[in-house]
């Protein structure tokens, strides 16, 4: 018996009015396994991470975690070890760096929420900044205070939402590095294409809401659809 | 039967002028998102100028004239001078700085005035028609009823038909997307708090002639029960203003005439919670469109 | 003449300049497409030309006329018209009253019909649904919608942000197309940022490379495509 | 210490330290309130908020009646000086009022505190610091507890009497009539209730309707009497709703009796919400109840008008400066009898020894085990805009209503009691 | 030091100041007392999740009625009746709290500031329909001065003591839980809904739960108040005073226990203040400035710190603290929001 991919998204569609934004969706993504979904602006990257993690209500379709269906509930969400960050930050302006990492550690009750927390800003370099608003701090440390965050928990799947946008190069070294260390699922969403060259064992390409190319990171580059895609319609003819 | 009719006759009028207050409401929400808690203060304090200019002119429509104009004033008045200075996105500085207002306001006006109840008189006969010996409707419930229809009328046709209603309208729903186009949003966030507190005085104006008499307190009930007449209907909603303003008028007529005056606030608190409990939005409230 | 005339804009959200110190100058006539990777500032740009983000330092002119400190509101009845991206239709809104909406400080009652039947001739998709609500409407539906909306005004300097965003390849090159049309029939100055390179160049005179909010290329529109470095920036490959 | 809290402890601090310097409490022996030419007293009184436009202008009166003792010697040598508070008729303002008058102004008595709600909120409080709480202004039952409070005394005739007279005076004049009430929904409709169904029994009122008085309007309950058959109204009203509620009902074409309880039925105030033109057509013939001696041209009402005119800047004069004067003076007579050194012992003595005479028009009824006022009252007409006692006279106690005959106290002294 | 030793000092601190006060300051203090616990709970409520209450003033009637009803229906020494008020007290404010927080959950901003406005029109209707004594209201039993004390303080003194020490009860379960995790996850769902999903916060509950947790206190300061006044009515707690709560928690900073405090004192203090001043006004003009002046100020304060000052007074302290570099361990959050 295999075990069940640690995410499985089958047949996924999810429509705004009469904007269908996601239109019959699938792709897995195993544990240990980096896997990046790009594609362009306005493509469905961000509503399928809202559909994984029950932001957004699909029409049709199914969100599985390690086998069974994605829980609907915010705390059953990490529960079963899903953490994410968004695309626009999404921090606690108003609360501390230290104590942003802490809210979904006392949301599992963790008895050592505190130590936990300290580690995971040690891990990221942020522990002088543990005591500050996280709204004045630069806007690279705020990124990683989003990232802290999200890895604060020990989630087996880590969904990271545009997470080197408006970085320098290197603060997405640093990233990058930080994400090869991981031995967690790790979906990621991202435009920096050296980025994701460099981390994605595999891509998933989302155009007008469906998965145009699916590969090792080299295959999905030569995909002429790809080019198509980004490039604008002149280029598919 | 007649208890019936009679009850029903009275709860209409005094639900036209409920569902005119509601609309004010409705409209300074759509308009500019924001609940005016200093509606009534400021309606009273329109009616007072209407009734300093009905004393000085003997003019009933002079005095009618200017508490409109009074109301349209003040409400273009908070609206530049205050609101527009708050923080946006946030409903609350909006509705502590409204209670400041309603404070300011009703105690400038007791300072001014005095506490007396001053009476006012309706321009027509408050005696009903009898229809069957029954009374039913008086010429000045009749005024009332029409004035407060064509005002919803009109403003319904303001906000529907005219060039300027789309502006109010798109103004509200897309500020953003309204000023891209041309509109000139702040403007219009301006009238639209003149509109809705000229009609809030309007109401005022017809409620108060069947009150005990003028007083810096006198709008402040109506206040409450449109308030809850507009969530019921839904804030969005100026059909549910009405549909509300109705219902409820019946319902505060019929729990007075059958069980007790103490009961009235009572049941209107019990439609209200029972309403938000089922459709958070109010009876009326539009169907989510937005979706970011 | 120069249409439109920028010298020296920055704009920043706290943090450093999205645009640094950013001089363009643009034809009247001309049509030009804003190119660059995301992040490079382009939607900024639009936004900080038409009033909407404050400008930190520098000065815009409009066939000469100083806009700096105006209004949006006084910018667009000058002449100035933005088509932002997405979903600018006002959902509640009909179609029709969204268009009528672009029109009304511009036209009388009679002409106003009269320039509305006209895009309703341009865009019959748009005529057949009138009376639709804006929330109803797909996605190409609302680009073309926006458009109309923009045109009706009669702009002289008419700025689009992706308006093939989330469009399938026909209806982008519709698009374009009544773009291209329009401009050449009435002179319209046009400044259009795009993702879509091939698209936006083949409509375009000339092409200006954003990065890191500064001009990194601006070459005429045939030149830039055969450019690699573009593609470089855009694909990473 | 480096918390929000430590700032509270500042706050709280710095507060305390303020007020402490304000003053300090007084520790002498002597009788609170008395000096060798002063005493001073208080009350508490709605000057604003919404029963302020029917009972502001009772204490003006009083005070304007103490002006005229003071300026004529005051009462065994020494000035009365009589201090308002504004309670808005808020009992929660009630309590600071009256705590501030007992325990800062350390006034003698509190004289006339006004309202049921209000009074009621400082009634244990005044019975702790035995504090004579004298000519309460409500006609509640709650004042006449001697057994519980033996320092508090009622002013007005209880609602009860009110409503048993004005009952037994519509059934003499026309028995058989269809009897409803239409009351407020406190203590005060609730008493006239009571009264009248004391006389007509309990099931036999047609129809009982009540308002609040935050109502609107009455037109749902008038509409109710009115299609009820209702031809005597017996009415628990304030003066605002007893206007209201005959101009509604003339607005509906519909002329009943009415039967107005004495809270509720001053004719020059129900003057001023209905109008000087209508108020004579619509309120002739209504019937009241009454104690004082508001008679027109009678002598007591002479003399208070002339005090209205010279220490009452002329205020309007109605019932209100009737009773504020009326409050005045039994005041004084009280303290006249409480001797040249007055205690409180001695003044509650004196109000309880029953040789009160007042200036009614029936007899004062304070005792030892009683401490109502009146509980007679005579019936009053209003014939072509004159109210005035018609002579039929009501004496109600336990349960039953005698028919007796009025005594007017005479004036004497120039309305200034002495020994 | 911890959150309860802190407040067992500032209530001995406290008790200890009313021995350098009068009676009638003690009263004030005793009514100050109570309303820093109603404003304690409206301040968090509205600081740290963003809902509006303008019904503050009825939990706090429900508090008062709950002890009333319950003290008085003990037959024993007086501690019993004053604990078994206080528990119903608390228990009266905190059911009523927690159906107003469901409501709340479910409701946005101008809805729920509709129902609480509707909330305390009704509460004299209440009153009168319900078994709740009309507007006359319902007694609280007058708990004297003990035996050995009786010779050394005066009543009011001693229910002074009574209040703040029932204030400190209220309060200090109050900080602890604004600086706990619950304090974390209500600052955490106001800054922003989504993040606190995705960190398993459900805002719904957090809502609910922080009405009902704000509810409490009002309710224990409402059984304050009955122990200074010894009277329930609908009266005392009308549109009114429920507005007057809300300026003390603006004028104190909102989402600040300490501003809470100063915002009870000055709205306990000033309009008796003022009313002493109106007093001195030649009497026509004095009458009518009488009780409306202080209003008017009130309301002119509160429009000009919203607009100019959001931050209340406990912000100004900060300010002036400044010059030293001290950051306070929780932030306390602002109405610019």
């Amino acid at each position: 018996m295999t075990t069940p991919p640690r995410l499985s998204v089958r047949g996924l569609r999810v429509a705004f009015g009469g904007l269908t934004a996601l239109d019959g969706v699938d792709f897995d993504v195993h544990d240990g396994e980096t896997v990046a979904l790009i594609g362009p602006n306005g493509a469905g990257k961000t509503t399928a991470f809202n559909a994984v993690c029950g932001l957004v209500k699909p029409r049709n379709g199914t969100v599985r975690i390690a086998g069974r269906p994605a829980p609907a509930r915010p705390t059953g969400l990490l529960k079963a070890g899903v953490a994410r960050t968004l695309q626009g930050l999404g921090l606690f302006e108003h609360l501390t760096v230290l104590e942003n990492v802490l809210v979904p550690l006392t949301s599992l009750r963790d008895p050592d929420a505190d130590a936990k927390a300290r580690t995971a800003l040690d891990d990221l370099g942020l522990t002088a900044h543990a005591d500050r608003p996280a709204g004045t701090l630069p806007y690279p440390e705020r990124k990683r205070t989003a990232l802290a965050r999200a890895l604060a928990t020990g989630p087996r799947l880590l969904l990271l939402d545009e997470p080197a946008g408006g970085l320098g190069p290197a603060d997405i070294d640093a990233l990058a590095e930080t994400i090869e260390r991981l031995d967690c699922a790790v979906l990621v969403v991202e435009h920096h294409v050296d980025f994701v060259m460099r981390v994605a064992d595999r891509v998933v390409v989302l155009d007008f809401g469906r998965v145009i190319a699916a590969g090792a990171p080299e295959a999905v580059q030569g995909d002429p659809a790809v080019e198509a895609a980004y490039l604008g319609l002149e280029a598919a003819a | 039967m007649d208890r019936f009719v009679f009850l029903a006759a009275a709860g209409l009028a005094r639900g036209a002028v409920l569902a005119l207050f509601a609309l004010s409401l409705v409209i300074v929400w759509r308009t500019a998102r924001a609940v005016n808690f200093a509606q009534a203060a400021m309606a009273a304090a329109a009616v007072y100028a209407a009734f300093a200019v009905t004393a000085a002119t003997g003019s009933y429509w002079a005095g009618l004239a200017t508490g409109l104009a009074a109301g349209a004033l003040l409400g273009a008045g908070a609206e530049r001078g205050l609101m527009r200075r708050l923080p946006a996105h946030a409903p609350l500085p909006g509705i502590i700085v409204a209670i400041g207002l309603v404070m300011v306001l009703q105690a400038g006006l007791a300072i001014a005035f005095g506490p007396e109840h001053r009476p006012m008189h309706p321009p027509f006969s408050q005696r009903p028609f009898l229809i069957g010996g029954v009374p039913v409707l008086s010429p000045y419930d009749l005024f009332t009823l029409a004035a407060a229809a064509a005002v919803m009328a009109a403003l319904a046709l303001l906000f529907n038909r005219t060039p300027l209603g789309l502006q109010l309208r798109a103004a509200a729903f897309a500020p953003e997307t309204a000023r891209l186009l041309g509109v000139r949003v702040p403007r219009m966030a301006t009238l639209g708090w003149a509109l809705s507190v000229a009609a809030a005085s309007l109401a005022a104006l017809l409620l108060v002639p069947t009150e005990l008499g003028l007083n810096p307190h006198a709008v402040d009930l109506l206040f409450v029960n449109a308030f809850a007449v507009a969530v019921i209907g839904g804030l969005d909603s100026p059909a549910g203003a009405l549909l509300a303003g109705i219902g409820t008028g019946l319902l505060v007529s019929l729990v007075t005439g059958y069980v007790s005056a103490s009961a009235a606030p009572l049941a209107v608190l019990a439609l209200m919670t029972l309403v938000l409990l089922v459709r958070p939005g109010g009876l009326l409230a539009p169907k989510e469109a937005r979706t970011a | 003449m120069s249409a439109l005339a920028c010298e020296g804009l920055t704009v920043g959200y706290g943090g450093a300049p999205v645009i640094d110190a950013l001089d363009l100058d643009i034809a009247e006539g001309a049509v030009v497409a804003l190119l660059g990777a995301n992040g490079a500032g382009k939607t900024t740009l639009l936004r900080a030309l038409t009033g909407l983000v404050p400008l930190r330092t520098g000065r815009i002119a409009l066939h000469g006329r100083d806009l700096t400190a105006e209004s949006t509101e006084d910018r667009v009845r000058s002449g100035l018209a933005l088509v932002p991206e997405g979903r600018s239709v006002v959902v509640e809104l009909t179609v029709d009253e969204n268009l009528r909406l672009g029109g009304l400080w511009r036209h009388r009652r009679k002409a106003l019909d009269a320039a509305a039947e006209d895009m309703y001739a341009l865009f019959p998709a748009l005529d057949r649904r009138r009376r639709a609500p804006g929330h109803t409407l797909s996605g190409g539906e609302r680009q073309m919608l926006a458009l109309a909306r923009a045109l009706l005004a009669r702009p002289r300097v008419l700025l689009l942000d992706e308006p093939s965003l989330g469009l399938a390849p026909k209806a982008t090159a519709q698009l374009l197309g009544v773009l291209r049309a329009t401009a050449a029939r009435t002179g319209l100055t046009v400044l259009l940022a795009e993702q879509n390179v091939t698209g936006a160049l083949s409509v375009a005179d000339r092409g200006v490379v954003l990065s890191l909010g500064a001009v990194a290329a601006d070459r005429p529109a045939a030149d830039l495509a055969a450019d690699p470095a573009l593609r470089h920036a855009y694909l990473g490959f | 210490m480096r918390t929000p809290t430590s700032k509270a402890a500042a706050a709280l601090a710095a507060a305390a330290l303020a007020l402490a310097a304000c003053s300090t409490p007084g520790g002498d022996e002597s009788v609170p309130g008395v000096t060798d030419d002063t005493v001073t007293i208080g009350t508490h009184q709605p000057l604003t908020g919404p029963a302020a436009a029917g009972y502001s202008t009772i204490s003006a009166a009083t005070a304007a009646y103490f002006a005229y003792v003071n300026a004529n010697g005051g009462i065994n040598g020494r000035e009365i000086e009589y201090l308002v508070k504004d309670d808005a008729y808020d009992p929660a303002a009630t309590q600071t009022a009256v705590r501030e008058l007992v325990t800062e102004e350390e006034v003698f008595a509190i004289v006339n505190g006004l309202g049921t709600p209000t009074h009621s909120a400082v009634l244990d409080y005044l019975d702790q610091q035995g504090v004579p709480d004298l000519f309460v202004s409500s006609g509640s039952l709650t004042w006449n507890q001697p057994d519980v409070y033996d320092n508090t005394f009622a002013f007005n005739a209880d609602y009860v009497t009110e409503g048993a007279a004005l009952a037994q005076y519509a059934v003499e004049q026309d028995p058989g009539a269809v009897v409803c009430v239409l009351g407020q929904d406190d203590d005060y409709g609730e008493g006239v209730i009571e009264g009248v169904e004391t006389v007509v029994g309990s099931n036999e009122i047609a129809e009982v309707q009540t308002y609040s008085v935050s109502s609107e309007d009455l037109t749902a309950q008038l509409g109710a009497m009115m299609a009820a058959g209702c031809e005597v109204n017996v009415l628990g009203t304030i003066n605002g709703f007893t206007a209201m509620a005959v101009g509604t009902a003339a607005q509906m074409e519909w002329f009943p009796r009415w039967y107005v309880s004495s809270s509720g039925a001053d004719y020059p105030t129900l003057a001023g919400y209905l109008g000087e033109d209508l108020a004579p057509v619509l309120l002739q013939g209504m019937v009241s109840v009454n104690y004082l001696p508001f008679s027109p041209g009678g002598e007591w009402v002479s003399l208070f008008e002339e005090i209205n005119a010279e220490y009452n800047d002329g205020a309007p004069f109605t019932g209100n400066t009737v009773f504020g004067m009326s409050v005045g003076y039994l005041f004084c007579e009280a303290l006249a009898a409480a001797g040249d050194d007055p205690t409180r012992e001695s003044l509650v003595a004196a109000v309880e020894s029953g040789d009160l005479v007042g200036n009614g028009i029936v007899p004062l009824s304070y005792s030892g085990d009683d401490h109502a006022a009146y509980r007679a009252v005579g019936v009053t007409v209003v014939n072509e805009g004159v109210q005035d006692y018609v002579g039929a006279t009501y004496e109600v106690s336990a349960g039953r209503v005698t028919a007796i005959e009025p005594s007017p106290v005479p004036l004497e002294n120039e309305g200034i009691p002495g020994e | 030091m911890s959150t309860p030793l802190r407040a067992l000092l500032l209530t001995v601190l406290a008790i200890g100041g009313t021995f350098g006060l009068d009676p009638f300051r003690n009263y004030q203090l005793a009514t100050a007392a109570a309303c820093f616990a109603a404003v304690a709970g409206l301040t968090v409520l509205v600081g740290l999740t963003g809902q509006l209450s303008l019904g503050h003033a009825v939990l706090m009637a429900a508090g008062g009625y709950g002890f009333a009803s319950a003290a008085s229906a003990v037959d024993g020494p007086w501690p019993v009746a004053l604990l078994a008020g206080l528990v119903a007290a608390a228990a009266a404010s905190g059911a009523l709290g927690l159906l107003l927080g469901a409501a709340a959950a479910r409701l946005r901003g101008p809805y729920l500031a509709g129902l609480t406005l509707a909330l305390v029109i009704a509460l004299p209707a209440a009153a009168n329909t319900l078994p709740l004594g009309g507007d006359q209201g319902v007694r609280a039993p007058f708990l004297p001065v003990p035996e050995p004390l009786a010779a050394l303080i005066a009543v009011e003194q001693w229910h002074a003591w009574l209040a703040i020490a029932t204030a400190a009860v209220a309060v200090t379960p109050l900080v602890m839980l604004r600086n706990g995790r619950a304090g974390l996850r209500m600052r955490a769902v106001l800054d922003d809904e989504t993040a606190s999903r995705l960190s398993g916060v459900d805002p719904g509950p957090v809502k609910a739960g922080a009405f009902a947790a704000s509810a409490v206190p009002a309710g224990l300061g409402g059984a304050a108040l009955a122990i200074a006044t010894q009277q329930v009515t609908p009266g005392g707690y009308g549109l009114g005073f429920s507005l007057l709560l809300v300026v003390a928690a603006v004028a104190g900073g909102l989402g600040s226990i300490g501003g809470a405090a100063i915002g009870a004192v000055l709205v306990t203090v000033l309009p008796w203040g003022l009313d002493e001043l109106a007093a001195l006004a030649p009497d026509g003009l004095g009458r009518r400035l009488d009780g409306n002046l202080a209003v008017l100020l009130f309301g002119a304060g509160l429009i000009a710190l919203t607009t100019a000052w959001p931050g209340g007074a406990a912000r100004l302290l900060d300010r002036l603290r400044a010059a030293r570099p001290l950051r306070l361990a929780t932030p306390s959050t602002t109405t610019e929001r």
